[in-house]
């Protein structure tokens, strides 16, 4: 191989876009320094290690199209077909790991690019033949219009909008004698609520949520409330026990108290050794 | 420092969309430090509280700091916007409240994530207002955000002694059953219930659409013709 | 029939006190029969949207009807009173929320069709609950999707009194014209511009083609020998 086109295969910093190209001849496309040059020396697109970030940054595969047509100059209808096919094979390895069910989109939109690679490199069929549409309009349509939209979401960001840029201005009622009717709910309701949301998370992941029992559940609350409720930073751990509920109150306090420790949302502080233990909302 | 009106402008502003009363120390934190003084916004107060006379509100002050409340005069008409019957709670309230009992102490983030969904503000609020819930604490990760707990209020409303006096989850899922059985088994033959209505002049069909579509919630429309019905 | 500036007074209660954005119907029922009419709630109206000026606030109108704010310009400072963030939505929401916004009525399909991905459930649930989006009907083809349209509670949280008021939806953008030219007609005929250059040492081509790059964009390199063209 010719140094000289090697070299030119691999530009150094940005990429030329040698645009526009149509392999009429199929084989040669350009001659430098005399030589035949066959495959076109544009690189992609994503330098490695930055695919997990840029993962997460795409909405799909148009959104990534978009990208590389729109700041990375890529050409796509010239991109060689085993680059692309490559770097979609490592997205597609990533996601695996991620979420399974955007592999498949990246895969049809490589199968499509691969598409329109190869029909470019068979002869040109009489013009119009309309029974089918130029994949490759059909594709800067799609293109076109998913960056209609794209740029409207991030029109309609910017707008003023409630909890961000409107608060809404509020006077108290005054005392009207009837209190304001509150809708009636039916315990039911409330546990079939439950029931389906817990139905929902097993249906999009295995792990299930995990419960406490509730009395330590509810005393966790009770604790925490104490604690923040306190006019001092420290609250002394036996303060938090009451007596009279028996030794299961006591229990369910202890672990309440452990759980609490455990989640991280309290410290424990003790001076020295069998000093008072005090406890106070966790600080980072 | 910022000008005079400016500061009674933010103050004013503040004291309308805060949901509790607000203390003369939560009203100066509003302000960055140089910004205005302490004594400026005593009098900035002053002032909005003068400036309320003959106007719908006024400004009060209660234990925990300021508000503004409409008069009590003006009563009898505010209680004709709440005569209506009360309006039937969101699924996505009672998820989150639900969620909120079982999984005490829980911040909104944690709601979201088992909900999968973001959740709104104005449900916590209702939630806090209806008395069910309270902050419990704050987490300590960036953004403080609350923790929520149920309150004394959720158990006396449901006629429960203590929160486990709530059935355990196995028998919550039983609990579904047979509404997805009953669901199911309809299968195709499920049939919307019908609604009808008459129009008489083409253009009033929108009209009839809109006022059944609140009614009834989504609608199909179709055509039926004389006494025929369509399928 | 109550006095002018009773009524004023009864109408900046209501609208200071209400959940919600009210509809100038729902003013109108807070006053008996009696008491007075619309003409002069309209008038009402605006004269305290008139006065509220110089004020913190604002009367504003949004598709379901008027509501008080907090003047846009003190957002700053009334963020300072919240601890938690504001809710963020993700790209995802806010590409499916605009499509729907402007495409309306649409189907999930459709969607995804201009996406390019799946609409997670999980999206348009939380449209759902936010009370956005809601379901307009149903397209009659197989497995009759629903189609969504956005609600009078979307555009009052984004502050519009109606659809149009959202930004023109963005004109479409060219995009690799040579290829968009053949396609539109000019066929195997177009021919891009032609820009010459001459090297005598074969070590400076590269040079003259990035050069010719800088200066024309994309380029072609077609071989020329002498002063023969190649096709």
């Amino acid at each position: 191989m010719n140094p000289k086109a090697e070299s030119l295969e691999h530009p150094p910093a940005n990429v030329v876009r040698l645009g526009a190209l149509r392999e009429q001849s199929a084989d040669t496309i350009a001659v430098v320094s005399g030589e035949a040059v066959s495959e076109l020396p544009v690189d992609l697109y994503i330098p490695p290690d930055a695919l997990e970030v840029f993962l997460d940054t795409f909405e799909g595969p148009l959104d990534l199209l978009l990208y590389l047509i729109r700041r990375q100059n890529l050409d796509i209808l010239q991109v060689r077909v085993a680059e692309v096919t490559r770097q979609y094979m490592e997205y597609i390895e990533l996601m695996h790991s991620m979420q399974l069910e955007l592999a498949a989109e990246y895969l049809v939109m490589a199968a499509l690019l691969a598409e329109i690679k190869s029909r470019m490199l068979l002869p040109r069929p009489s013009f119009d033949e309309d029974d089918e549409e130029d994949p490759r309009a059909q594709l800067i349509r799609r293109l076109q219009e998913y960056e209609r939209f794209k740029t409207a979401a991030e029109e309609i960001d910017q707008l003023p909008r409630m909890e961000r840029d409107i608060f809404r201005a509020y006077a108290a009622a005054p005392d009207l004698g009837i209190t304001k009717a509150a809708p009636e709910v039916d315990l039911k309701e409330v546990l079939i609520a439950l029931a389906s949301v817990l139905n929902r998370v097993e249906m999009f992941q295995r792990h299930s949520v995990q419960l406490e029992p509730l009395s330590v559940r509810e005393r966790m609350s009770d604790v925490l409330a104490q604690i923040n409720g306190a006019p001092e930073e420290f609250m002394p751990f036996v303060g938090l026990f009451n007596m009279r509920e028996g030794r299961m109150g006591v229990i369910v306090t202890f672990l309440a108290i452990m759980e609490l420790l455990r989640e991280g949302l309290i410290d424990l502080v003790q001076n020295e050794a069998f000093a008072p233990i005090y406890l106070r909302a966790a600080v980072n | 420092m910022l000008e005079r009106n400016n500061i009674k402008q933010i103050v004013e502003a503040a004291l309308l969309c805060a949901d509790q009363p607000l203390s003369l120390d939560q009203i100066v934190a509003v302000f960055a430090d140089d910004e205005c003084d302490r004594v400026i916004i005593r009098e900035v107060i002053d002032e909005i509280e003068r400036e309320c006379e003959g106007r719908g509100y006024e400004l009060k002050r209660v234990a925990s700091g300021f508000r503004f409340q409409v008069r009590q005069s003006l009563a009898p008409w505010m209680s004709r916007m709440w005569q209506e019957r009360p309006p039937r709670y969101t699924r996505a309230l009672l998820e989150t409240l639900a969620l909120i009992a079982y999984k005490q102490p829980v911040t909104r983030g944690d709601i979201e994530q088992v909900r999968g969904v973001s959740v709104g503000s104005n449900i916590i609020r209702t939630l806090i207002e209806r008395d069910w819930i309270r902050v419990v604490g704050f987490r300590e990760v960036p953004g403080r955000p609350a923790m929520y707990g149920t309150s004394k209020a959720f158990l006396d409303y449901f006629g429960l002694k203590a929160l486990d006096e709530l059935p355990p989850l196995p028998e919550i899922k039983a609990l579904l059953e047979p509404i997805e059985a009953e669901l199911a088994g309809a299968g195709p033959e499920y049939a919307p219930p019908l609604v009808s209505f008459e129009v008489d002049d083409e253009a009033d069909i929108e009209d009839a659409v809109a006022d059944a579509v609140d009614e009834h919630g989504a609608i199909d429309v179709l055509p039926v013709s004389g006494t025929e019905r369509g399928s």
